[in-house]
């Protein structure tokens, strides 16, 4: 345990009802303000919060991971060895990492079409997710689900979902689930600002709000929904205001910052936990990718993407780690290392394993 | 064994489930205090608290997908939607979550669910409180269909339901509420899933029909008896899965098929029905299969009209002297 | 024109963001407050208000023709002369009258399935309403709508609605339709607590706050939908807060007061002409009959409905003319006979109207 | 006549009637910079301006909703669901608003709405971006169903459902965005619902097939022509409303039938029209009709148990050549 560096921004949310409940989060410790930037239009500033170093170094291993996994992903996609469609969490690992760093081992994560990065994040085996999008029988759902639906029930990860926000209902039930078997249960939501225009996210709010269950949504907004900006899709600066309507916080965090989250997703948790209820945590970031394969990337400038990579949360984190003498050049590149084996190991596990047999495709429709 | 009504049967099976197995809850709309717009669970508030008696907003899509994620981590969720008609509203609810994720996240987790609701019409509710659907839910994979006509089926097919690890769509039907009829107590009640249920036996003319057409088709296979017309009557209890053999079995007998369906006629569930049993026993049909349905229409209001529409006991019983005589 | 004494709530919104846009309801004049009084656990006062005496005298008089009206139907529906099911709109008259007061004429109205009072306050034919209730061929939709599903487009009345919050969305498309044609048209969408709690509302706010759609948002909250009390329903107090979900305003009125809704109705409806976008009303007010027939009420206290019955809006508005000298005993007695005329009439009209033609039943499926 | 692809038929269907009617107006997700996942609304935004063509946030009931709306109050709005796998999100709104309220509401406006889709399976996509869902619609009575399978069924049709008075669900199908074929421009483009097209003419067989297992069955047929087998086959265009009367005729010249759908076999469109033409041609058939579908399962993502699922000209070949057989 020690003192290190990190990102924890200064955005104001004017759904934070209790601003109580989020100082560690707004003020982690006494120390001033070290360093100011620009992000999304806000001015955001470094502070120096209480972090284990190997934490840190933790979620830099695992977000390497993700961004290693996803790269050799599009590339498969791209040269048409994996056949269908995928969305890359690029750019967001931050969130998943902070998010899934914040849970216990039995709590619930339900995610979405984006969600090979909250899979690996919550410990999914990078293998089994590979082989998945392979369309293996070695992968999670035998190939059947693909990139959209894989899920580990016992990690409590249920799963992705093709329909946007379509996991938002499944994880009120599995809270509500923990609620009457009175578990020490949460659940937690990720799902898109996209998503976050469906109906049956209003809908869900609401139940998980009279209900008072221990959900945490945590919403990526990665300033897209495909092509759609959030500033065409929401007459709102901050998504995370509408929690207001339904009676429960709202914070806004610097989704680029895996620390920011996981105080945010903590604080929120141990608030489910305590039975006080659901929290709409907003993490603000950016798909640095395409939204799925053949996206043009019509609808933004390379400007803007490269005022975003600037931004990218991996290399902040790297920057972070080693101006403040954590990590050095050469773990940073055995790290690295580690990480891309992960991940080829895990392409030749998919592709030596075999193909599902076609005559089971009727079997398993009923349990 | 007790006479009792198809609701109070419906609730029997509700309590005895809530009572046995602690993770079946219920959840609805004004199910509650209320009891349901039909009363079935009524009472339950009280035997069982409002942790297991859900009331819920009026937000069909997100109560039914919360059921889903329940039913997904070890509970055995029952919901009610209050008019079928509504089901159009959680469509992909039961179709894209429900039905699928056993199947698609490879088999790792059954997905218990069982909702239940009110189809049909017959009481002059409207376009939007009288429909009958089930058709649709034939299509779909991975959910059953349970469409009982009498207390004795409507009691053992729910706690069968809920027993069941699967979605089940349960449909009652409003006219058959105050239906009344012997049940038994307990696991004696219990009643498999696909079991075609013979209500008279007869060598003119196979006659099949579920729900309200079933208890119409009984009317009218009295009065085609009286008039030396001898029907066997067949209730299939359940669309998904469907009992083929025996009505296969009863046309190769008599050579002549009417199917009852209240729903509108296109693309029905006789549609498959007589499918199946052309292709199976084609060679035996002394004529062609008879669908009586509900002509391609929304179910309008007025008496006279929604009279007109849906199929009653008189209707049947032309049809089937039409067909014994062709 | 003359100065008369009305209504006038002093309810607070934390949704108003423009609190000048409402200074007219809230500060309708510069003259002292000249009673308290407290509804549904809050403070109330009377105020005085610039209001024509004869605006006053045909609100009373529409709102007694509804109340007629729908009592009648009570009547009809329990004596089994009428068929199917009816939700009567007893105690909420002056919604339905005060919000129809501020439109004009080619603006379009949604209603619900307890839209009676909204039909004939926007215009609508009692005989036809009536007859349509009886399932004749003269009703509004020739008997196949029945009670809830019946229009006159000839008015922009779009008609009821059998699924609760189902004309949410068609008022989006009114408006857009209205915003498309560059007409001056505005919709004005009336719909209860409960329907607040879809997800299709949600998704309607955002797209009409995103578009700028001339909508005006009418929320009957009558405190329960069907068995639920608005309390279970909602972690909120006030619906109208969720209008800061989607960036426009939001605001509460006395639903039991006709002027006060008016004058709301009309700030929106100004708001909406001139491309401002829409509002959110909330009108408290209180259903003073069962949900529909058969509703036992079992849900809450003969107590409770005794205090809401103190302060119905047709008695309130009585007493707040008689007091004023406006209303005569005579005239009232007048005013009353002249409504239940109308309602007999309807009767009258509906039992010797014919039924439809069944071999008309499969007719006009298509247009 | 120019040949082009699918998608540039669709679009320059899209293109015309804007051009001629200042009332059409498209609106969906992802349809103005980027033209739709599939690319058929690109250059729309350039053309029409962003007043009629509307990017909407992911809102499915929503803005079709609006679109019903919109489409009541004079205007022709015609809606994108990305995938046809959604439409369980808007049932409601296509079912109990769209296809009721011209008759419920006693005939007073017309509801001229279009939603296009793109549906079925082929590219792995897995479960909820594959499905094939007509069936449900055809039960619906209210909404025309189309089902183009050429550029110029594409262009003709979709000009025919821009100028339709009523509700039409136009349903496009991944696999076919691509292919190419002869389109002619403005009026002469339109094409009436309710025919049939005849592909192929023979005697051996009919073989009714429509989106893109019509393409499917039209490389089969060419298979089976080869090996001596000649083949009637319909491409219906239409499944509501369904030209019924060249596939009954020809039945009565080849007494077999086959018909081929992408959707699960189950309560599919297959037994509706098997079931009519069993009804009406029963005496001319010297085998049973088949149904050749898919099985009744969720459509899986990998390109190995999606490919043994969904039929293919192979398994076409085969159905047709064991039917002429028996
Ligand atoms: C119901 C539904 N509508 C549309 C889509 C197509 N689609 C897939 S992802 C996506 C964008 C989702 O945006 P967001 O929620 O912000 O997530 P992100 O992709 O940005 O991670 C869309 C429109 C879908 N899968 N499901
Ligand atoms: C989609 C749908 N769900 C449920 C119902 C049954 N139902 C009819 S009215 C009603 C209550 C509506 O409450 P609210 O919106 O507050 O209107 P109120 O009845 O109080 O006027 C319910 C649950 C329905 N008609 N449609
Ligand atoms: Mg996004
Ligand atoms: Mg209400």
């Amino acid at each position: 345990m020690g003192w290190t560096l990190t990102l924890c921004t200064t955005y104001d949310s004017t759904s934070v009802r209790d601003e109580t409940r989020w100082e560690n989060i707004r003020a982690p410790n006494s120390e001033s303000k070290t360093k100011e930037f620009r992000l999304q239009g806000r001015t955001c500033m470094y502070r120096k919060i209480r972090c284990a170093m190997q934490e840190l170094i933790d979620h830099y291993r695992t977000m390497l991971v993700i961004r290693f996994f996803e790269e050799e992903v599009e590339d498969l996609f791209s040269q048409g060895v994996v056949k269908g469609t995928t969305h890359p969490a690029i750019g967001q690992e931050a969130v998943a990492v902070g998010a899934c760093a914040a849970l216990r081992p039995g709590d619930y994560v339900t995610s979405t079409h984006r969600g090979h990065g909250h899979f690996l994040a919550r410990g999914g085996d990078p293998k089994r997710i590979m082989a998945e999008l392979f369309g293996k029988q070695s992968g999670y759902s035998g190939g059947r689900g693909g990139s959209q639906f894989m899920a580990d029930f016992s990690l409590g990860f249920l799963g992705g979902n093709g329909i946007t926000g379509g996991s938002i209902p499944v994880a009120t039930g599995a809270a509500l689930s923990a609620k009457l078997q009175a578990s020490e249960q949460i659940a937690l939501c990720f799902f898109g600002d996209g998503a976050a225009n469906q109906g049956t996210f209003h809908e869900s709010l609401n139940l998980v709000a009279i209900w008072k269950l221990p959900v945490v949504y945590v919403c990526e907004n990665n300033m897209y929904a495909m092509s759609m900006p959030v500033g065409d899709a929401f007459a709102v600066t901050d998504i995370a205001d509408r929690a207001a309507g339904y009676g429960f916080p709202g914070v806004v965090v610097d989704g680029n910052d895996p620390i920011a989250v996981q105080r945010a997703v903590e604080t929120a948790a141990e608030r489910a936990r305590q039975g006080e209820g659901a929290t709409l945590i907003e993490c603000k970031t950016y798909r640095l990718s395409g939204h799925s394969r053949g996206d043009q990337r019509h609808y933004r400038t390379r400007e803007e993407e490269a005022r975003a990579r600037a931004a990218d949360p991996i290399l902040r984190l790297r920057e972070m780690l080693s101006a403040d003498g954590t990590l050095s050049d050469e773990d940073d590149v055995s790290l690295k290392d580690e990480a891309r084996r992960v991940v080829s190991d895990a392409v030749t596990f998919a592709q030596e394993s075999e193909y599902p047999d076609p005559t089971t495709l009727e079997k398993g429709v009923f349990a | 064994m007790r006479e009792i009504s198809y609701t109070d049967a419906l609730r029997e099976a509700l309590r005895e489930e809530m009572a046995r197995d602690a993770t079946v809850f219920v959840l609805g709309e004004d199910i509650a205090e209320y009891g349901g717009a039909f009363g079935v669970t009524r009472g339950l508030l009280d035997a069982y608290g409002s942790q297991r008696v859900l009331n819920t907003p009026i937000s069909e899509p997100g109560f039914t997908g919360a059921a889903i994620g329940a039913a997904l981590t070890g509970t055995r969720p029952v919901v009610e939607i209050m008019f079928m008609d509504f089901i159009g509203l959680v469509t992909d609810q039961l179709v894209n979550q429900a039905a699928k994720l056993h199947y698609v996240l490879g088999e790792q987790a059954p997905c218990p669910l069982v909702v239940r609701t009110a189809g049909g019409g017959g009481r002059c509710y409207g376009p939007t409180h009288s429909q009958t659907l089930e058709a649709w839910f034939m299509h779909v994979p991975g959910i059953k269909i349970v469409v009982p006509s009498t207390p004795a089926d409507a009691k053992g097919l729910l706690k069968t339901a809920i027993r069941d690890d699967n979605p089940v769509l349960f449909i009652e039907h409003k006219m058959l509420y105050s239906r009344r009829g012997n049940v038994l107590e307990g696991d004696a009640a219990l009643l498999p899933f696909g079991r075609a249920r013979c209500i008279t036996e007869g060598d003119d003319l196979t006659m099949i029909a579920w729900s309200w057409m079933s208890a119409e088709a009984e009317a009218a296979a009295k009065e085609l008896e009286a008039g030396g017309v001898s029907v066997d009557l067949f209730d299939p209890r359940t669309l998904a899965p469907l009992d083929m053999a025996p009505l296969e079995e009863s046309v190769r007998k008599t050579g002549r098929a009417l199917i009852v369906e209240e729903g509108c006629r296109t693309a029905g569930v006789s549609a498959e029905i007589a499918c199946r049993l052309f292709e199976c026993v084609h060679e035996y049909l002394d004529a062609p299969i008879r669908r009586l349905a509900s002509p391609d229409v929304p179910v309008p209001a007025s008496p006279v009209l929604e009279e007109a529409m849906i199929p009653d006991r008189n209707a049947i019983v032309q049809a089937a002297i039409e067909l014994v005589q062709s």
